[in-house]
This record gives C-alpha cells, sequence and structure tokens, in this order.
C-alpha cells in the first residue's frame, strides 16, 4: 500500500513537472495557434542562467526569478521571430520555432558550454500519508498547482484571458473586433517563455539540463498539451498527470525498461477514444 | 586545428589523422572532450618533433551523433588519412567500422561496444574499457567486501549499460553474488522512487547502477533524499565533475569506479603516473578542470596510432596494423595489449574503486592496493 | 422516394431535432422553412449522414440508410449543397466540380498511378462533365480560377455544380440563395425549375419565403425541432401556428 | 461619417476597388448594392481598417464597426464571450443590452458560437457590433440566413439608431427590396467602380437597377 | 515544351552526376536522394492529404529492419527491398487504422509516439539486435551480380525517387489526387461527393509510408548496418522541414526542399571542419548559421523555394491580405 502510494505520489510530482512544459505550449497555441517547439529551450535557458547564477554566489530566489524573467525575454524574443512578420501561417512559425530552437543551441553552446549543469534545489524528502517524496518534488507539485489555477482561471474567466483566446479562435474577427493580434500574440509567447521558465527552474535541481535537454522536455510536455487539444489548461494538467502516473507505476510494477510505451501508449488510447465521440461535421463548423 | 610544431624545412607531407566524433547532436559532450584531448596529444607529439620527422595533422569531422552522418564524414576524408580515430556514438562507430575494415584502414574506436571487437576484426580496435571489465571490476570488489546479494539498476536504452548489466549477471555466480533486484530503467526516466522502494524491500546489501549521463545524477541525487540506507555503487561513467558538481556534498561516501587515469595522484610513482600527468596537467591548464573519462579515451587512442606509426616506421596501412596487433603501451587508461584475438587491450585491473571524499575520488583502501600492484608488474 | 419516421437528435440535452417524420416522393420539390435554429440543417444533416441520428429511420429509395456512411448515401444518389459554404481550397473551380463526380467513377490510386487506360478514359469524361455542371450555374468563364477566391456567392454556385457532378437523384439545398441578388436569385430558380422538369427530387430550406412559395410543391415547418405544419405553400402561409412563430407580420 | 476618396485596393496584381469616391453623411444611412465580386466585402474590409488601401483615402469620424460577411465568430467561445468582445474598443462588457434587442441570444448565452445555427449565428454577429456603441456601422449582409421575423426587427432596431441616436450605416445587403425601405440613398458597384448612385426612389425605377436587383423571384 | 525540356535535361544531370561525383561526395548525394523520397511522401501527406506526420521516421526504420532482417536470413535482397515498402505499407494500415481516427495535432503527436514507441522496441527486442542494432548486412545484389560501391546505390537511389515522383505525380493529377486534396479542406464536404475518407486517408498513409520504407530498404543495403540511433525523431522533423521549405503541394518542391536542406547542412558541416576553424565553429555552423537560413527561408518565402521561383518566372503572384480563414 505505502509503495502504492510512492510510485502515486512521486508519479504525480513528475507529471506536474511535464505539465509545466506543457502550460506554456497551451498558453501559446491557445493565442497564436503556434506550436512552440522552442518551449523546451525557454526551460533549458532558465536552467542554465540559473545554475550560473547561483554559482556566481547569487542567492536562491533571485537567482531563480531572474532565470525565469530571462526565459520569458526569450520567449518574446521567439514570439518576434515566429509572429512577428505579418502573413506568416501558424506551420510557418512552427518552423520558425523549431529554427528559433536550434538556433538557441549555438548561443547555449557559446554562453555555458556543452557539458550539462545542474543546480541545488529543497535538499531532503518528507513522509506524506506513509509514502516518502522529494521535498523538490513537493515543491513542484505546489507551484504547478498554482500555476494552472492561475492560468484557468485566467483564460476562462478574465476579460483580458478571453481576448487572448479569440485571436487564435478565429484571427481575422478579432482584428474586427479591434484586438491587436500581433501584440496578444506576443504578450502570449512572453507568458510562454515565463511558464517554460518556471519550468526549468523547477527541474534543474531534479535533472541536469543541457542544450539538447529541449527535446526531452518538449516530447512528454508536447504529449500532454495535446491531450489538452492545446488549449485546455485543465485537461493538459490531467493528461500530464496521466503521463506521469503511468510512468511511475510502470517502473513500480516491473515494466521499467516500458514506461515510455506505457505511457505514450496510454495517451494514444485515451485520445483514440475520445475522437471517436466526436462527429465530424462538428469540428468543421466555424 | 593542424599541428604546427616543426621547423618548417621537412620537405615531407605531414601525417595525417581522421578523428570523427559527434560534435553536434546528443553525444557533443562526449565527442568535444575526445577531440580536446587528441588535438592536445598532436600538440604534444609535434612538439617532439613530429612522428617520423614528420609532423602530425588532425583532420576532424563532425559525425552529428548520426550513423549516416559518420558514412558521410569516412568517405570525404578516407582518401587523405592515414589512421582514424573512431566515433564514441556507438551507433556511427558500428556504421564505420565496415567500410574501415574494408579499406584496411587501422581505426581505433572510442566507443566502449563489445560488438566491435567480438568477433575480431584486423583493422578495428577499441580504446575505452568495455563495460564488461567494469562489471568484473565491481565483482571483485564486492566478493572482497565480503557482500553476497546485490541489487542492478541499469538503462535499457544505453548499449553501455545494457552490456555492462549482462556481463553482471553472467558473472556474478563466479564471485558468489546474488542479483536480488535486477531492474531496467530509460535514459529519460525521471523519478527513481520505484527502484529505491523495490531495493528497501530487498535484501540486497549494495545497488549497483549502470548508467550514464543524467540518469547518474538524478538517480543519485534521489538516493539521497530516499534515505535508503543499502550502499550506492556508481560505474565510471560517473567519474567525472559532470557528475560531482551537481551532486555537491550529496556525493560524500558514494562509491564510483573510474578508469586509472582519474586516480593518478594516488597512485605508485612510476610509468603509468608520469603517462597520467602527461594528459591531466596540461589539460586542466588549459580547459580549467581535470580531463574526464572521454578525455582520456581520446588521448590514449592518440598515443597508441602514433606509438603504432613509430613502431611500424611508416604509413602504410597494413603495418600500422601490424603494429597495433603487438602493441604493449601504458596510456592513462592502463596498460594496452592488443594482440591478434584481443583487439580491446585493457584488463579489469586498471579500473578503480574509489569513494567520494572532500568532492574528490579517493581509491578505495582496496583498490589502491591492487591497483599499486597492477602498476608495478606493469613496470 | 425518402422516408424519415422519427428522427431525433439532441446536442448536451437539448434536441435539435425531435422525432421528425416527413416524406418526400419522387419528383417533388419539398421546402422546408422555419425560425433560426430551428433544427432545419440538423435535419439535412441526419438525412445524408453526416450526423448520426439518435432515434428513428431514414430510408431512401427504398433502403434503409439510416446506418449507412455519408459517402454511402451520397453514393446511392443524394446530394446536399451546405449552408456554408465549403469549397475545396487549393484547387480550381473546374477540380471542385470534378471532385463531385467521385461517387460516379471508378479508377483508384492503383489504375490512377499506373495510368490505365481506363484512368484516362474516365478523366475526359469527368472534365467534360464538370464542365457541363459549371455551365449550368454560370461558373464557365471562372473554371481555371483558384476555388478559394471566389466571391461568396459563386462559392456557392460552385458547391451547387459540384452537387450536381454527382448526378443525384435528391437534392437538398441549405439556403441556396443567400447572399444572391435578384436577378441571381431569378437565375437560380429557373435552374432548380430545370431540375425538377429533368425529374430531380428536391430539398430546399430558405429563408426567402417568397422564392420557397414560387417552387415548393409542398412545404414542412419546423420549429423548436419539431414540424408544425406540413401542407401546400398556401395552406402552409395561412396557418396561424406558422404566422405566429416564424413569418410575422412581414408577410 | 464616412469619407472614401478615389480609393484603390488590389490584391497581389488583382485590383478589387478602382478608384472609388463615395461619402455617406452623419446618421445617413445608405445602401451599396453590386453583383457578386463587385467589391463591397473589400470596401467594407478597408472602412474597418483591415486591409491596406494601395492608393487613395478613406476616412471615417468615431468608432467604427463592421458586421462581417460570413459572420466571423469566434468558433471556440461562448456566444456571451462573443458579444462581450464586442465591446472590446467600447468598455462595454455586460452583454444585456444585446440581449433586449435578441432574446434568442439570452438563451444561447452559454453555448459555443462555432456550433450555433446559421442564423443564430448571425444575430451574434449583429449583437457583437452593437456592443462596441458605434459611430459607424458597416453591414455585409444584415439579413443572410435571418428568419422574416428576426430581419424586421433588426431593420427596425437599426431604423432606430440612425434616426434616434444619428448612427451613420453603411448597409451592404442582398435583399435590395429591403435596403430601398430602410436607406434614402444607394451606390451600386459593378467590378470596383462606381456606376450609378443616387436616392432610392429613383434608383428603383431605373430598368438597370430594377432588373438586376429587384427583379426575379421576390413576388 | 519547356516543362518537357527541363524535365529531359534533370533527368540527364540525374543519370550523369553518380559518375561525375567522386566518393566523398557520392554518400552526400545517396542520402539526399533518400531524404527525398521519404519527403516526396510527407509533402504527399501534409501537402496534398492534409493530414501531419512526425513520425515518418519510422517507416523509413521498418523499411530498414525488413530489407535487413530478411538479408540477414538469406533473403535474396531484392526480395528483401521489394519486401520493404510493403511491409511499411502495411504496418501504416495496421497503425493507421486507430491513429487517423485523431486529426490536426493530435494525430502529429500519435505519430511521434508511434515513432519513439517502436524505436524504443527495436532497441529492446532481440531479433533487431537491440541497441546495437544489425550489423553486417550483405550488399545489395540481384542474382549473381552485386551492387559494387557508391555509384550503384546512387543508380538505385534515384531510380527510386522518379519511381516516387512519377507515382505520386499519377496520383495527384487523377481522381484519388483530388479526393485527398478535397479532404484536406473538408472531410464532411469530402464525403458528400462520395469519398470514403476514411479510407483514402489510410492508403495515402500507406503510400507515403511505401515511400519511407523503400528509402529505408535501400539506406540498409548501402551502410550495411541499421540500429534504433539511425532513426531519430528529429529526422521525422527534419523530413516537414524540408517538404515545408521546398514548398507543400508540389512533387518538385520536396525533392528541391529535401536537396537544399541536406546540402546546406552539408555545406555548413564542411566549412565548419576547414583548418583553423574555432572550437565552437561546428555548433555555430550547423545550428546557428542553418536556423537562421532555415528562419529566413520561412519568412520571406512562406510558400517554399519551389513556388516562389516559378512565381517570379510566371509573374504570377498572390497576396492573400485579408484572408477569412
Ligand atoms: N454540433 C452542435 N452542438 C450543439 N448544438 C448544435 C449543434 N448543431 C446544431 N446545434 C443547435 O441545434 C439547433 C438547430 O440548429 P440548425 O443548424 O439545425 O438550425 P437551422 O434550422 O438550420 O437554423 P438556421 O435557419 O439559422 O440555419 C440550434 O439551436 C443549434 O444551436
Ligand atoms: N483574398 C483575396 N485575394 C485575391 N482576390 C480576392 C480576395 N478577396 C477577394 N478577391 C477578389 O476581389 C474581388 C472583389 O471581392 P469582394 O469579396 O469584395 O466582392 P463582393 O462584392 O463582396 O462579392 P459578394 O457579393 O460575393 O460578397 C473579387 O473578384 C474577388 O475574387
Ligand atoms: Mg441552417
Ligand atoms: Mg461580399
Amino acid at each position: 500500500m505505502s509503495a502504492f502510494l510512492t510510485y502515486l505520489l512521486n508519479g504525480l510530482a513528475v507529471g506536474c513537472a511535464i505539465a509545466l512544459i506543457a502550460s506554456g505550449l497551451v498558453a501559446i497555441h491557445r493565442v497564436t495557434g503556434v506550436v512552440n517547439f522552442a518551449q523546451g529551450t525557454f526551460a533549458v535557458v532558465a536552467g542554465l542562467c540559473t545554475s550560473s547564477l547561483l554559482g556566481l554566489g547569487f542567492p536562491h530566489g533571485l537567482s531563480e526569478l531572474a532565470a525565469v524573467l530571462a526565459a520569458a525575454v526569450a520567449g518574446l524574443l521567439t514570439g518576434l521571430a515566429a509572429i512577428g512578420k505579418r502573413g506568416t501561417t501558424p506551420l510557418s512559425a512552427l518552423i520558425v520555432t523549431l529554427g528559433v530552437g536550434v538556433l538557441a543551441y549555438a548561443v547555449e553552446i557559446v554562453l555555458w558550454g556543452d557539458q550539462p549543469r545542474s543546480a541545488p534545489g529543497l535538499a531532503g524528502s518528507m513522509i506524506v500519508a506513509g509514502a516518502r517524496i522529494q521535498t523538490q518534488h513537493l515543491l513542484v507539485i505546489g507551484v504547478t498547482t498554482a500555476t494552472f489555477v492561475l492560468l484557468a482561471l485566467f483564460f476562462g474567466r478574465t476579460y483580458l484571458g478571453k481576448a487572448l483566446t479569440a485571436c487564435a479562435s478565429n484571427p481575422y474577427a478579432a482584428r474586427v473586433v479591434g484586438i491587436d493580434v500581433r501584440k496578444m500574440g506576443l504578450l502570449a509567447f512572453a507568458l510562454g517563455g515565463l511558464l517554460g521558465g518556471i519550468a526549468g527552474v523547477l527541474v534543474t535541481p531534479l535533472r541536469p539540463i543541457s542544450f539538447d535537454t529541449d527535446v526531452t522536455l518538449i516530447v512528454n510536455g508536447f504529449a500532454a498539451a495535446v491531450f489538452g487539444a492545446l488549449t485546455r489548461p485543465v485537461v493538459t494538467l490531467i493528461g500530464a498527470l496521466l503521463l506521469g502516473v503511468a510512468e511511475t507505476m510502470a517502473a513500480g510494477y516491473g515494466y521499467g525498461s516500458h514506461q515510455l510505451e506505457v505511457a505514450l501508449g496510454l495517451m494514444l488510447v485515451v485520445m483514440i477514444v475520445q475522437a471517436g465521440r466526436r462527429s465530424v461535421i462538428s469540428l468543421e463548423s466555424t | 586545428g593542424s599541428g604546427g610544431g616543426g621547423d618548417g624545412s621537412s620537405a615531407q607531407d605531414p601525417i595525417k589523422v581522421g578523428l570523427i566524433v559527434s560534435l553536434t547532436g546528443n553525444y557533443t559532450p562526449l565527442g568535444s572532450e575526445d577531440k580536446k584531448a587528441v588535438e592536445l596529444a598532436v600538440e604534444q607529439v609535434n612538439a617532439q618533433g613530429g612522428l617520423l620527422g614528420r609532423t602530425v595533422e588532425l583532420v576532424t569531422r563532425d559525425d552529428k551523433t548520426a550513423p549516416d552522418q559518420g558514412i558521410v564524414a569516412y568517405n570525404q576524408i578516407k582518401g587523405e588519412i592515414d589512421a582514424l580515430i573512431g566515433p564514441v556514438f556507438s551507433n556511427s562507430a558500428l556504421a564505420v567500422e565496415p567500410l574501415a575494415q574494408r579499406d584496411k584502414m587501422p581505426y581505433l574506436s572510442l566507443a566502449p561496444t563489445q560488438e566491435q571487437v567480438d568477433p575480431v576484426k584486423p583493422y578495428i580496435f577499441v580504446t575505452p574499457a568495455l563495460s564488461s571489465m567494469y562489471a568484473e571490476r565491481y565483482l571483485q570488489y564486492i566478493q572482497a567486501e565480503g557482500i553476497k546479494t546485490v541489487a542492478v539498476a541499469w538503462d535499457s536504452k544505453s548499449a553501455y549499460s545494457v552490456s555492462g548489466h549482462e556481463a553482471m549477471v553472467e558473472l556474478a555466480p563466479r564471485y558468489g553474488v546474488t542479483i536480488a533486484v535486477d531492474e531496467s530503467y530509460e535514459t529519460t526516466t525521471s523519478d527513481f522512487s520505484p527502484l529505491f522502494q523495490h531495493v528497501r524491500d530487498s535484501p540486497a546489501e549494495a545497488l549497483v547502477f549502470w548508467g550514464s549521463g543524467a540518469p547518474g545524477v538524478t538517480a543519485a541525487k534521489q538516493y539521497v533524499s530516499s534515505g535508503l540506507k543499502t550502499p550506492l555503487f556508481l560505474t565510471g561513467s560517473q567519474a567525472s565533475k559532470l557528475w560531482l558538481e551537481p551532486m555537491g556534498d550529496a556525493a560524500e561516501g558514494m562509491i564510483v569506479q573510474s578508469a586509472i587515469g582519474v586516480v593518478g595522484e594516488h597512485l605508485p610513482d612510476g610509468k603509468q603516473k608520469q603517462v597520467i600527468d602527461q594528459m591531466a596537467t596540461p589539460y586542466e591548464q588549459k580547459h580549467g578542470y581535470p580531463p574526464p573519462q572521454f578525455a582520456q579515451d581520446g588521448y590514449s587512442a592518440s598515443l597508441l596510432l602514433f606509438e603504432a606509426i613509430r613502431k611500424a616506421n611508416s604509413t602504410d596501412k597494413t603495418k600500422i596494423q601490424q603494429a597495433l596487433e603487438k602493441m604493449e603501451l601504458i596510456t592513462p587508461n592502463g596498460l594496452f595489449r592488443y594482440s591478434p584475438t584481443d583487439h580491446s587491450g585493457l584488463s579489469p585491473e586498471y579500473i578503480s574503486v574509489n569513494t567520494v571524499k572532500d568532492g574528490q575520488f579517493v581509491p578505495t583502501e582496496w583498490a589502491e592496493e591492487q591497483l599499486a600492484k597492477t602498476v608495478t608488474a606493469a613496470g | 422516394m425518402l422516408e424519415v419516421t422519427g428522427v431525433s437528435r439532441s446536442f448536451g440535452g437539448v434536441y435539435a431535432v425531435r422525432d421528425v417524420s416527413l416524406s418526400v416522393a419522387d419528383g417533388e420539390v419539398c421546402g422546408v422553412i422555419g425560425p433560426n435554429g430551428a433544427g432545419k440543417s440538423t435535419l439535412f444533416n441526419l438525412i445524408t449522414g453526416h450526423l448520426a441520428a439518435e432515434h428513428g429511420r431514414i430510408s431512401f429509395l427504398g433502403h434503409r440508410v439510416d446506418r449507412l456512411a455519408a459517402h454511402r448515401r451520397a453514393r446511392l444518389g443524394m446530394s446536399i449543397v451546405f449552408q456554408a459554404a465549403r469549397v475545396f481550397r487549393g484547387m480550381t473551380v473546374r477540380e471542385n466540380a470534378m471532385v463531385g463526380l467521385h461517387g460516379c467513377t471508378r479508377a483508384g490510386f492503383v489504375s490512377a498511378a499506373l495510368r490505365l487506360p481506363r484512368h484516362r478514359r474516365d478523366e475526359r469524361e469527368i472534365v467534360a462533365e464538370a464542365d457541363r455542371a459549371l455551365n449550368r450555374v454560370g461558373l464557365a468563364e471562372w473554371a481555371d480560377q483558384p476555388a478559394d477566391l471566389l466571391p461568396i456567392g459563386q462559392q456557392r454556385a460552385l458547391q451547387l455544380a459540384r452537387a450536381l457532378c454527382a448526378r443525384p437523384r435528391l437534392l437538398l439545398l441549405d439556403e441556396p440563395a443567400s447572399g444572391l441578388r435578384g436577378n441571381e436569385r431569378e437565375r437560380l430558380a429557373t435552374l432548380i425549375e430545370e431540375l425538377r422538369a429533368s425529374g430531380l427530387t428536391i430539398l430546399l430550406i430558405e429563408h426567402d419565403v417568397a422564392f420557397v412559395t414560387r417552387l415548393a410543391d409542398r412545404v414542412v415547418v419546423l420549429d423548436l425541432g419539431q414540424v408544425i405544419a406540413d401542407g401546400t405553400p398556401a395552406e402552409v402561409r395561412a396557418d396561424p401556428l406558422v404566422l405566429a412563430a416564424y413569418l410575422g407580420q412581414a408577410s | 461619417m464616412i469619407d472614401v476618396k478615389d480609393l484603390v485596393v488590389s490584391y497581389g496584381t488583382a485590383t478589387a476597388l478602382d478608384h472609388l469616391t463615395l461619402t455617406v453623411g452623419r446618421g445617413e444611412m445608405v445602401a451599396l448594392l453590386g453583383p457578386n465580386g463587385a467589391g463591397k466585402s473589400t470596401l467594407a474590409n478597408t472602412l474597418a481598417g483591415l486591409l491596406k488601401p494601395t492608393s487613395g483615402t478613406v476616412r471615417s469620424d468615431g468608432r467604427v464597426a463592421l458586421i462581417p460577411e460570413g459572420r466571423q465568430l469566434f468558433p471556440d467561445l461562448s456566444v456571451a464571450d462573443n458579444l462581450a468582445l464586442g465591446g472590446w474598443r467600447s468598455g462595454q462588457r455586460d452583454p444585456s443590452l444585446v440581449y433586449d434587442l435578441l432574446p434568442r441570444l439570452a438563451e444561447l448565452a452559454g453555448r459555443r458560437a462555432g456550433v450555433l445555427s446559421g442564423g443564430e449565428q448571425q444575430m451574434v454577429a449583429f449583437g457583437r457590433a452593437m456592443m462596441s456603441r458605434p459611430d459607424v456601422l458597416v453591414v455585409d449582409e444584415l439579413s443572410l440566413g435571418l428568419a422574416p421575423t428576426v430581419t424586421a426587427d433588426l431593420a427596425a432596431h437599426l431604423t432606430a439608431l440612425n434616426s434616434e441616436q444619428g448612427l451613420t450605416v453603411l448597409l451592404i445587403e442582398q435583399n435590395a427590396r429591403l435596403a430601398f425601405e430602410l436607406c434614402r440613398r444607394a451606390y451600386v458597384l459593378e467590378s470596383g467602380r462606381l456606376v450609378t448612385e443616387g436616392e432610392c426612389a429613383v434608383l428603383a425605377d431605373d430598368p438597370r437597377v430594377a432588373s438586376a436587383y429587384l427583379g426575379g423571384a421576390i413576388t | 515544351m519547356i516543362r518537357l525540356v527541363a524535365g529531359l535535361l534533370i533527368a540527364a544531370v540525374t543519370l550523369a552526376l553518380p559518375s561525375v561525383l567522386d566518393e566523398s561526395a557520392l554518400p552526400v548525394y545517396i542520402l539526399l536522394g533518400l531524404a527525398a523520397m521519404v519527403t516526396v511522401g510527407v509533402s504527399l501527406l501534409m501537402g496534398y492529404a492534409g493530414q501531419v506526420s512526425l513520425g515518418q521516421g519510422a517507416f523509413y526504420a521498418i523499411g530498414a529492419y525488413t530489407a535487413a532482417l530478411l538479408a540477414l536470413n538469406g533473403v535474396p535482397p531484392l526480395a528483401g527491398l521489394i519486401a520493404a515498402p510493403v511491409v511499411a505499407a502495411l504496418s501504416a494500415l495496421v497503425i493507421g487504422t486507430p491513429l487517423l481516427r485523431l486529426r490536426g495535432h493530435h494525430l502529429a503527436f500519435a505519430t511521434l509516439a508511434m515513432q519513439l514507441i517502436l524505436l524504443s522496441l527495436a532497441g529492446q527486442l532481440e531479433f533487431t539486435g537491440g541497441d546495437i542494432g544489425l550489423q553486417a548486412i550483405p550488399q545489395f545484389s540481384v542474382g549473381s551480380w552485386e551492387a559494387e560501391g557508391a555509384t550503384t546505390y546512387a543508380y538505385l537511389t534515384w531510380a527510386g525517387v522518379a519511381l516516387v515522383m512519377l507515382v505520386t505525380h499519377n496520383v495527384i493529377t487523377s481522381r484519388p489526387g483530388r479526393a485527398l486534396r478535397a479532404l484536406a479542406t473538408s472531410e464532411t464536404a469530402a464525403a458528400s461527393s462520395g469519398i470514403p475518407v476514411g479510407r483514402y486517408k489510410l492508403t495515402v498513409f500507406a503510400l507515403s509510408a511505401a515511400f519511407a520504407g523503400l528509402a529505408g530498404g535501400i539506406y540498409c543495403f548501402y551502410t550495411g548496418y541499421v540500429a534504433p540511433g539511425s532513426f531519430p525523431v528529429l529526422m521525422s522533423i527534419q523530413y516537414i522541414v524540408m517538404a515545408v521549405v521546398g514548398g507543400l503541394g508540389t512533387t518538385w518542391g520536396a525533392v528541391i526542399g529535401a536537396s537544399a536542406i541536406t546540402l546546406l547542412l552539408q555545406g555548413l558541416n564542411t566549412l565548419s571542419s576547414l583548418p583553423g576553424m574555432p572550437t565552437y565553429a561546428p555548433s555555430v555552423f550547423s545550428y546557428a548559421v542553418y536556423a537562421l537560413v532555415l528562419i529566413v527561408v520561412v519568412l520571406f518565402l512562406p510558400q517554399g523555394l519551389l513556388p516562389a521561383v516559378t512565381d517570379r518566372l510566371v509573374r504570377r503572384r498572390r497576396e492573400p491580405s485579408v484572408r477569412t480563414r
């Protein structure tokens, strides 16, 4: 029983880390319709920044904050490249974000070298309901919960959130009612960078980060975000938790080398079952 | 870069050594270290007047951590080079291998993959210690410590750790060791609590963790906070600052294997120690940190090749190959003894088992004794 | 020809079509009118198989079709012109019309890839027939234009041409005259009359009551997903229920 | 007030509006007629600032709202949110004024706009434009897909706003009869050029206009 | 007429290249051809049928493993080469049946996941050689004739490219091709024209998989070695980049895109390994310069290289400014 709880709790933590990457994907796609393949990069930038700043002797807190802001700036710059030019289609923008991700490799290597880096986080572990969990994992769970509550409220309840959503829902119509679609898109990219930065800062103490860690991060993040149709924060969170728990359960019950297959397979099955329920005509209606 | 060095009056062409490593892609962190070390070796040999009175020139190509790019790179340089120091990504190494064999190109691989030398192919040689050697060395240590039951964890996505694990399972009975928990994970695994849970529930007296790169750090960090008391044994891939730095104080007291080159200062004075210093000192001066394992592999490969050319007294490929097959040379990786039936050359005796003390790898008493014996025997 | 019996469909608990029965005789033009959101388009989607009915049965030409996929019903001879223009982007006007002939031709991947003689023969016929249909709806001069750049009105005409290409037995028109002006409406009305004369059965949704009155033999009125009246145009126009729910004082 | 002078708008090399000049006075309601592809929607988009003139000028005073061709709602947002966003410029967030006018929309408030019926969507598009409290309203097809009762209601509302609050309206309308009923003046556009303009009463008697826009099936 | 001359010219150059190119250039020419073959399939799938696949590398791998396993088990290589596209297509049918119920991003993810899962399995199964892969695959041979040297493989590859292009061209300019383009815009409208949407999507998925499988088959004989590491997921993404850069929805565009990207990367790689280059040269060239060129091309030639060139030639340019969805 306590073993099960350990797997569950740690799986939730793993899922939360995935959810944070996914949240940025959702924020950007929901507003711009662009799948941002540079999302993992934001996390990497933040991770590398924290590690450097802490290494230079800056205190915790300040280092993390600066790193998250750096990621937000990276997000904004990515946005400028991806949607700054008028008439860029979401597909072109997607390729641009891929390009930005690759470009970032060069920048990161020149600034930080090619070797992985890490940063200290909250040390130690705690016993929760008989299950042992790292303190840093608890922090991840806490921050993720807060982030998603805020995100869901922001997009679902606030006027600005709705205006942002409107931009991707129908950009032409958004212009008709007077929304500056480009500005909103840039805002979304900055937000995406911020969220990616939070993810990076929280994950770096858990696993070493190097310039190409973005690929690993984005695969899981993409899975969860797609689960939430790249627009729905809460469903995305559910998808991410599903992934995380599936992974630890697979490892816990003897399928450690098939974690990936089990987790991704599960996502696929759920998506396919869901897809069977929707009629094509209501998907195509505008 | 080119070697330079010679007095410029030599009318003879330089000796060209091909180097294909990953300079972009996943294996960049490994390939770039190899490159630095080989460049250092070339610089040093040229400073001593080169080989056979000719300078040595390096022709470097990037395999982009992709087998087909390895093939492209090899084809681009095969016409101009006299010998090849090969990819560190084992899939690239295996892709280039048949081409090198067909062209009769002396080829020193930097990938620690058993399949390259088993069965032996005349022109293919391996420089890193194979993971089966690490496995055997650990079993010797475990036996010496009187441990009877262990847990083993291994990365199912890494050839290095798969074959290390296999060797361990195969050899364990010979050393009277039972494997109580045998568990695989994936390179991308970010949470090891299930593993630790299983170890906790088992009678294992030690956990041997096979893996390279991120999982080595992730697992060791989580091991600390898991509160598990079973000692953690890590393998050679963790024996560098890449593992030490992120671990910080948490690493204190953990057991980590390494090649002999990592613990040079703890060796008795002699040839071995001198060879290690010959590399480690300038390397650390130049790059600001002691050479990691991959750098030592690259440096060892260079030394082996240079020596073979010297012995062959020619750059004829067949003669180099013949010289390599008779090679006996002390390198930072230990004493290589290539023979027509053994193209891997090293033996477990050149592997150290260390504890982490004050952020340094310090050989255990047992290892220090063993290494001293080995080194003295080798002369 | 078409027999709809007790068909229902709800969305999230709200019925868009509720227990609707109606039958259309061979060669008849049947108008369907009703307030916005009455369920007219939904009914069309149920008949053509783009939405699955929750209850009831639909038979067409004597076959029960309510379990058949949309493309199978199309191949039996149902063609629909949707309320929203759905032209195929990135294809010319002619190619759009040619797609309509898909169900009537056979050449598949293999014969296309190998360019078998049958494929060439088919292709010639398809082009000829598509051009005839474009001519009929007055799009001949646009044939080589990219379809998605047509003005809305022409896009709707193109949909009609595509539907005609499928050699339908039953044509379902969802507001075909919307976005058309006086003389364009006149042309459409004439075309529909011609089609009826050639023996085609037509179901017609239209808010232009005059248009429906002129063309329909019979009018069915839907409100809140249910049939509230069914009769000749004159009868329906006089029906107090219809006046209250739909026409208002406007007519 | 709308003031269009010598306006040219082209898509790449294709010219959609060719040296067009027209005005709509403050508080005036003017109809714009023309066959498919005449350039009416192009003009509407230009007036709303969504297309840039290739040359010439477009001026209008006050806030311009557009009821665009093809409804153009936010399909993923609810009806209420669609309406609320109509007030982006005006700051008007509460859609109840629209519900008063179109009670059907109040019933649909929580529904996703993308799944509405055609006519329901048209109502939302109308309501959304009203939410911006415009000074100038450009309507690209008013009665499209609307039931007769609804059309009558909207027409009455437009007339009221026009006469009581001085709303300037440029009305593009398929049903010329309705347009002539509502407006005093009309412009007729063909292939991007103005062909005639004048009082509706006069135009209605022009045989060309009558046959093209008033004739036919409408009995 | 012009098209015919141009076509003949291109064919002549393609045929002449293998015998002109030296040994260091031939591998690039071969890998370029293989990439082009896969990209044509991607372009067919994405540019015409509107279905995204981020897992095309999986079919490349299936083709390669099929041919390799057959050859290693003594089946004549020709049979293996034929089996490669067939098995890839059959796998696509099996995998596609559930997967193609998904659309858009869901489908993109599903295909990506499929590749990850397949690679993971290939890396763990005994008969695929695990992570080490399959070595010592025999040379390609027909009867007693055995392929010798890269030139033969270059011809084989480009014959494959020609075949794939011909099939694609024939398909898209015909009834099934029109159906595919139609369903890309609206599955509903396509179905109402009698198009069996599901079956067509599945067929085109299988067809594009067959192209990738054929390329994989040639690849395995040419390199003599296959392993999971030969088919990274990034490769699948690269095919999409190639298709987009060349111009989606044109057969030639796919080939041009594949050529442009391959040659660019190769050129930068060569540049960065010139003597005297600083240590960070590989990352700067392979990452930064490549990325910048890619971004600029995508932003300023959004229709792709081929349409940009032909449009300029034909002087017909359209700029949809207000595209109302
Ligand atoms: N996919 C769907 N999901 C939810 N509700 C829907 C869906 N499709 C239609 N509806 C609702 O069903 C009702 C009937 O819609 P339908 O399109 O059939 O009306 P209609 O009679 O064609 O109206 P109009 O004349 O305005 O086109 C409407 O209230 C609509 O909002
Ligand atoms: N995005 C575009 N790209 C190229 N040409 C366009 C574009 N949009 C419209 N056109 C062309 O511009 C001309 C004017 O179109 P517009 O939509 O303004 O006509 P309209 O008068 O509104 O027609 P309708 O009555 O059908 O709505 C047409 O010939 C049309 O084909
Ligand atoms: Mg309708
Ligand atoms: Mg218009």
